[in-house]
């Protein structure tokens, strides 16, 4: 509750995305209904108001013209910016072609040539505005979610550790994979938050929730060919989550 | 033992490993389990726990105070993690939630015949000493128990039928157990030359080679029986029941790239190399003089957990006692 | 909005977002003369191009690469892929194996079903503002749908993993079989939501649509494989009677392009394609079994009503529906738990080759195509959804809805518009073919 | 049955006390002052100079921050760089709410060993902060202890702190007190004379030589040089006194992120002499050989 008495409003808008965070908030909607107004939701409401809110969840990534002006207005109207999701976050998987083909390429090879479709490379919200949290997963867990919106109730910023999957595998006592099964599992170099949620179904990490803080990638790399993987496999699937070039391109192999 | 309360011991959980998990009966126990994934560090210094509460206007710590359980199967390396742990949050100022649960439980060792990753042997942790309530022995057909505790005897009086008291055969089947197991250990050093190892060997071009493969994932420290670092996670709540928000103590690792990170962008030890250096030292050289036990109990959790297969402490041990011609160490 | 430039009088509605679909779309409908010119439902979800995306990846992460296409479906997109490149390799899963997919699939059903019935649609007919003011206002109706929603959440979590973009399927079975345990419980949470289903079907059923339908649409789905009502299969069947194989879907959809894709100028006979639960329930309900056939006897859609706002009627039968084989299903499986087998890889003989895979998705009927090398890599692929084969219907409809009123300017008009669209729940997220009927 | 629970377990130490904010004060952009009222006796009475708490902010998390000063009504005062996530939520409270506080935690500076000594204390930047409590200590008793040089020094003028107090420092005949900054803009201080420079400039302008003690507290490049500069006077190891700063999540050596080598930063410093220091390898390796 505001000092004013009012409660304090959030806001929940999607660019391009699957719509995955905007379902897990609509699920969690009967938990944090009680202390928040619900400003804007399109996904969930038909009256929405842009208009200054303190909290904007965004999901997705930005991918044309329209998600540009539409960021750009809920920035300007929002005290906290908030990237949910692997899309506002990293630019998840369809930005890790963009790498391989340009925009126009793409649209031709779906639409055909003469298409009026005008699509910009898909990146993450922190390239165009400020975001002041961002919480990765694809999806978002949804206890991350919860402690995210509490903190920012109080006006604190979030704790979101980013380390790799591996801690929460080992804690919950999982065998592991890469280990017992030469499965080509990215959780070294993926961020926790889904609590392992692949291995513990005998199943690799596949890097859902992006990369870890300072991952290690040669490492990873190399010791994936060791279990004979293909290099070019590796690297594809390194990148598929949207680890960002930037980081990607630190990779010894690809130097 | 049921009588005491909750039972826990090793259970096959995968094709090649074993954890602790509570049990009903006989039949659920892995007995030949000789490492589980976790060590049982975990009844005492939980993943996650909750150790203090916040509402509105008042702090409480959160009080747990757990029933009386039995960790079944504990082998000697990790009854001496154990002390060496003790020695970390039961000295001054004490760590109540730690206490509370080390006070809950009763310790039931059992024998173990080591693979080619046990090194107890080498580190002075393979005899059961202390640690424990009750050890037992496999020696085939029964089991020798060793009593050290009245909460050991309590469960041995509840279990009177299938105690007998021990005669000289059995003392003597108890004795050749233990030779014959002494024989079993593939590759064993001199542990006292670790301290000076170590910091002769600090610049050896193996660390680079070694830090190459590493991942920095951090699966060598949960899995080790001696390792406690933890973080403390903050976690804000709606105020349902007036709750705000709750500290919790959760696991970390020396592995990870920010865990010695000070604020203005200084970070003490910024690349795996680093890391891996400082773990391998912390493991070797002890916790230098201030407490006067190894950290490191030659379990072999951290060399079979290792997908980089980086963690082969007693082979990294041999390899640089002979480059810095400890040889003589070599046994 | 009007244009004076034309001799002729024109008028243009703009519905700039409707807002509670899945995705974003707007319509523009143009009207000249008293004539509706051009219906443009304009989808502007950014385009993600998933056929080029998935290029180069090795076909073991391609179900985990299309489950992103859409939340609310991924399950029926991870399904379509499996089936695809399963058919590529020649190999076909276990029996089990099989119910454990088709289980994880009915989840999906009940949660995609129950979340558009109840939090998408259901605050149209009862005139609440939105899910906020529904909320707050029929409380036994929303805790109806956090019951099925969660029961659906719960039954992909425990097979797949979490409620959306589950992570325990994968080409050729399961990585890991869900606890005996977990298994049966499901059970007990469906038969304690059956009531609710059924009150769900109750509670449609007496709502009046808004609009008249005035022409029929041809229906399509796929022939479910084993003759019971459900929703995989390899080929498909139309109202006309059409029939074909799955992997001829580009020419067949091509094919009838007349009444499917361009619907800007006229329908032809004013018919167009219509897929998802209506479709299936018009051409397979004869072999609906137990309270679902009952149901859908007493329903309007058994009296030849064919208005699209009974779509969501027909997913609520189809709630019914799911729950019952649901349980079915589970009691075979806890009763062969012992003989689950999750997969091998080290079994799956990888093959180069191209195979269409097809599953009917709570939208209606799914396509996957990929085409891989010798390296088990993606060189081609191609999805079509069930958003994108109902666009020219949907805009269709809205030209029919849109000639029934007099006055263009009422907020009446805007608001059956929303809510007929909303009847379809075009999931736009997942339109990666829909942008090309939404120009003129 | 054993009654397991007979012997009751102590309270948590990991127990915030609750503390009400007194006074908050800007000293510059992003360093706030604040002065926090500490109403246990036992733990007030503990405190020494160079010493620090666990100062918990509910909801957001601890920070361990130096004792900036022992005011008199059983007060702390705190110097605090808004930094981060619990240093941004600490800058959000007001006077009258409340914090929580564990400590004091560490060694402190080591008073006893300097009594009787001439003393130079080096701060660069935030170092200023635990420095202010050792030469209030000294000061309060200074006729316990022989000549006495403060230098200070940080990036931009604008970023000093305690400026009041130092205006009064320097006025002081018994001590001499140097103020550098790398860059000087905004307005003059009157009655203080900025130096256009580097901690490692005002070494050369100070009076002193190998009897001093020396006590430094300030970013690990400084240390390097300042050290460097020390020594060459020809000041023993054992006499210059670091504070470091590690990473510390309990302040009370269980949690493992201060250890450097096999000590906690917590329980035997954050002072450390540099005699001490040499036979720490990953000091060395981090720092360089002359440390
Ligand atoms: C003994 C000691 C005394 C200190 N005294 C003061 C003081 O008097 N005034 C002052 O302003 N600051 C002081 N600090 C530094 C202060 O503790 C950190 O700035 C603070 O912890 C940052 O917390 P945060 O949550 O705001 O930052 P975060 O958002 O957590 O992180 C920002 C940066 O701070 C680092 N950091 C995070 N937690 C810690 C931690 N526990 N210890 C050290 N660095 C950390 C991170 O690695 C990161 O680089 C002291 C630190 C130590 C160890
Ligand atoms: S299974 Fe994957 S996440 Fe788990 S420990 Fe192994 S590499 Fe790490
Ligand atoms: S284990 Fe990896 S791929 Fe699986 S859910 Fe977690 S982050 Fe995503
Ligand atoms: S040593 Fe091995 S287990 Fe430890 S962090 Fe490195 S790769 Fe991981």
């Amino acid at each position: 509750m505001k000092s004013d008495g009012t409660l304090p409003k959030i806001a929940v808008h999607g660019l391009t995305g699957c719509a995955g965070e905007l379902l897990v908030i609509l699920e969690n909607l009967g938990t944090v209904l009680p202390y928040v107004q619900v400003a804007s939701f399109p996904f969930a409401q038909s009256k929405n108001d842009i208009k200054d809110v303190d909290i904007a969840f965004v999901e997705g990534s930005v991918s044309q013209e329209h998600d540009i002006e539409v960021l750009n207005k809920i920035r300007s109207h929002s005290k906290w910016l908030v990237a949910v999701g692997n899309c506002a976050v990293h630019g998840c998987v369809q930005s890790s072609t963009c790498a391989k083909f340009t925009p126009q390429e793409m649209v031709e090879s779906v639409y055909g040539k003469d298409s009026a479709i005008k699509a910009l490379e898909a990146k993450p919200l922190s390239s165009y505005v400020e975001v002041d949290v961002s919480l990765s997963g694809c999806p978002i867990d949804k206890n991350q979610f919860l402690a995210v919106l509490a903190s920012l109730l109080k006006d604190h910023l979030p704790y979101i550790i980013e380390r790799p999957v591996c801690l929460e595998c080992k804690m919950r006592e999982n065998g592991c994979v890469l280990i017992e099964k030469n499965l080509p599992c990215l959780g070294p170099v993926t961020a926790a938050g889904c609590g392992a949620l692949c291995p513990s179904f005998d199943a690799a990490c596949y890097g859902c929730f992006g990369p870890c803080k300072d991952p290690q990638l040669d490492a990873m790399t190399l010791i994936l060919q060791e279990k004979g993987y293909n290099l070019s496999d590796v690297l594809v699937r390194l990148g598929t989550f949207g680890i960002p070039e930037a980081v990607l391109s630190n990779l010894d192999v690809r130097r | 033992m049921q009588t005491t309360g909750k039972v826990y011991a090793p259970v096959k959980v995968s094709d090649l490993s074993y954890s602790f998990k509570a049990v009903e009966t006989h039949s659920d126990i892995a007995f030949e389990a000789l490492r589980t994934i976790l060590p049982p560090k975990k009844f005492f210094f939980p993943q996650e726990e909750t150790i203090v509460m916040c509402d509105g206007d008042q702090i409480s710590e959160v009080v747990e105070v757990p029933t009386p359980f039995v960790v079944f199967g504990v082998h000697p390396c990790d009854l001496a993690g154990l002390l060496a742990l003790d020695k970390i949050f039961l000295s001054a100022p004490l760590d109540s939630h730690y206490q509370r649960r080390r006070r809950a439980a009763v310790i039931v060792g059992l024998s173990c015949l080591p693979d080619k990753h046990c090194f107890c042997r080498s580190m002075g942790t393979d005899t059961p000493n202390k640690g424990y309530d009750l050890f037992l022995t496999d020696l085939g057909e029964e089991f020798y128990v060793q009593i050290k505790s009245q909460a050991g005897l309590e469960v041995i009086q509840a279990c009177s039928t299938f105690v007998q008291s021990v005669n000289n055969d059995d003392n003597d089947s108890y004795k050749d157990f233990w030779s014959e197991r002494d024989k079993l250990f593939e590759r064993t050093f001199d542990s006292s030359k670790l301290p000076n190892l170590m910091d002769m060997g600090w610049n050896d071009p193996v660390w680079d080679q070694l830090a190459e493969r590493c991942l920095s994932c951090g699966n060598c420290t949960p899995v080790c029986p001696t390792c406690y670092c933890f973080d403390m996670v903050d976690v804000a709540m709606f105020n349902t029941q007036k709750m705000e928000a709750k500290r919790d103590r959760v696991w970390d690792s020396c592995q990870f790239s920010g865990f010695a990170a000070v604020a203005g962008g200084e970070n003490f030890r910024p690349g795996p190399i680093d890391r891996l250096k400082f773990w391998y030292r912390h493991k070797l050289h002890g916790f230098d003089d201030a407490i006067e036990i190894p950290s490191c109990v030659g379990c072999g959790r951290c060399t079979v957990s290792c997908p980089a297969g980086i963690d082969d402490l007693p082979g990294v041990v041999l390899t640089l006692l002979q480059k810095t011609n400890m040889k003589d160490a070599v046994q | 909005m009007s244009d004076d430039k034309d001799e002729v009088k024109k008028h243009t509605i703009e519905i700039p977002e409707i807002t509670r679909v899945e995705g974003h779309s707007a319509v523009q409908i143009e009207i000249a003369n008293g004539k509706v010119q051009n219906v443009m439902l304009d989808v502007f979800e950014g385009t993600r191009f998933f056929e080029k995306i998935v290029l180069g990846h090795n076909y073991e992460e391609i179900p985990h690469i299309t489950s992103r296409v859409c939340a609310i479906c991924s399950t029926g997109h991870v399904l379509a892929a499996a089936f695809a490149i399963e058919k590529i390799f020649g190999i076909e899963c276990d029996e089990l194996t099989t119910i454990f997919r088709r289980v994880m699939h009915l989840g999906m059903f009940i949660e995609s079903h129950s979340t558009h019935i109840y939090a998408l649609a259901l605050p149209d007919f009862v005139g609440a503002t939105d899910l906020l003011d529904f909320a707050s206002r029929f409380k036994d109706e929303f805790s109806n749908w956090t019951q099925l929603r969660n029961l659906g959440t719960q039954i992909q979590s425990v097979i797949g993993g979490r409620p959306f973009h589950p992570v325990n399927l994968h080409v050729g079975g399961l990585s890991s079989i869900p606890g005996k345990d977990k298994l049966a419980s499901l059970i007990t949470q469906l038969e304690a939501a059956r009531p609710l289903a059924l009150d769900t079907c109750q509670l449609l059923m007496r709502f009046k649509p808004p609009i008249e339908r005035t022409s029929e649409p041809v229906f399509m789905a796929l022939i479910p494989v084993d003759g019971k009502y459900g929703y995989f299969g390899n080929k498909i069947l139309s109202s006309h009677g059409f029939m074909a194989d799955v992997s001829e879907y580009k020419q067949y959809l091509n094919e009838k392009a007349v009444w499917y894709s361009h619907a800007k100028r006229s329908s032809i006979e004013g018919a167009s394609l219509f897929v998802g639960a209506m479709a299936r329930l018009y051409l397979f309900n004869d072999i609906l079994k137990g309270e679902a056939s009952n149901i859908y006897t007493s329903s309007p859609l058994a009296k030849g009503d064919h208005n699209s706002i009974w779509n969501n009627l027909a997913q609520s039968i189809e709630i019914v529906q799911a729950i019952d084989e649901c349980i079915e299903l589970l009691r075979v499986l806890l009763e062969r738990y012992q003989d689950a087998k999750a997969v091998n890889k080290s079994n799956l003989k990888m093959k180069p080759g191209a195979a269409v895979g097809a599953v009917e998705c709570p939208r209606g009927t799914l396509y996957h195509f990929y085409e891989l090398n010798n390296e088990g890599q993606i060189v081609a692929a191609d999805m079509v959804t069930p958003s994108a084969q109902n666009t020219a219907r949907i805009e269709m409809d809205i030209k029919e809805t849109v000639e029934q009123f007099a006055d263009y300017e009422s907020a009446d008009l805007q608001k059956s518009l929303e809510t007929l669209v909303r009847a379809y729940d075009p999931c736009n997220t997942c339109a990666t073919h829909m942008v090309s009927v939404s120009y003129t | 049955m054993i009654d397991f629970n007979a012997t009751k377990c102590g309270a948590s130490p990991f127990l915030p006390q609750k503390c009400m904010i007194r006074a908050i004060t800007k000293l510059a952009q992003d360093n706030y002052l604040f002065e926090v009222q500490l109403d246990n006796k036992e733990m007030f009475a503990n405190c020494k100079a160079g010493q620090f708490f666990q100062v918990y902010v509910p909801g957001s998390g601890e920070a361990p921050i130096s004792i900036s000063a022992l005011s008199r009504k059983n007060c702390l005062e705190f110097c605090v760089r808004k930094i981060g996530r619990v240093t941004s939520a600490l800058f959000q409270t007001k006077p009258g709410d409340w914090i929580g506080l564990r400590g004091p935690y560490g060694n402190g500076f080591p008073i006893e060993r300097m009594e009787g000594k001439n003393i130079i204390m080096v701060a660069g930047g935030l170092g200023v902060a635990p420095l202010r409590s050792l030469w209030h200590s000294i000061l309060d008793d200074r006729a316990k202890f022989g000549k006495i040089v403060l230098i200070y020094g940080m990036k931009h003028s604008q970023d000093l702190l305690f400026r009041n107090e130092f205006r009064q420092l320097i006025q002081r005949h018994d001590m001499e007190v140097f103020v550098a900054a790398e860059e000087i803009n905004g307005p003059s201080i009157a009655a203080l004379d900025f130096q256009i420079g580097r901690v490692t400039d005002l070494l050369n302008l100070a009076h002193f030589d190998q009897e001093y003690v020396a006590a430094l507290c300030g970013p690990p490049v400084m240390y390097r040089f300042v050290v460097d500069e020390l020594k060459k006077r020809g000041l023993h190891d054992q006499n210059i006194f670091l504070s470091l700063e590690r990473h510390m999540k309990c302040g009370m050596g269980k949690c493992g992120h201060c250890s450097i080598g096999g000590h906690f930063a917590c329980l035997e410093g954050p002072v450390f002499s540099l005699a001490q220091l040499n036979f720490m390898k990953e000091v060395v390796e981090c720092h360089g050989p002359s440390l």
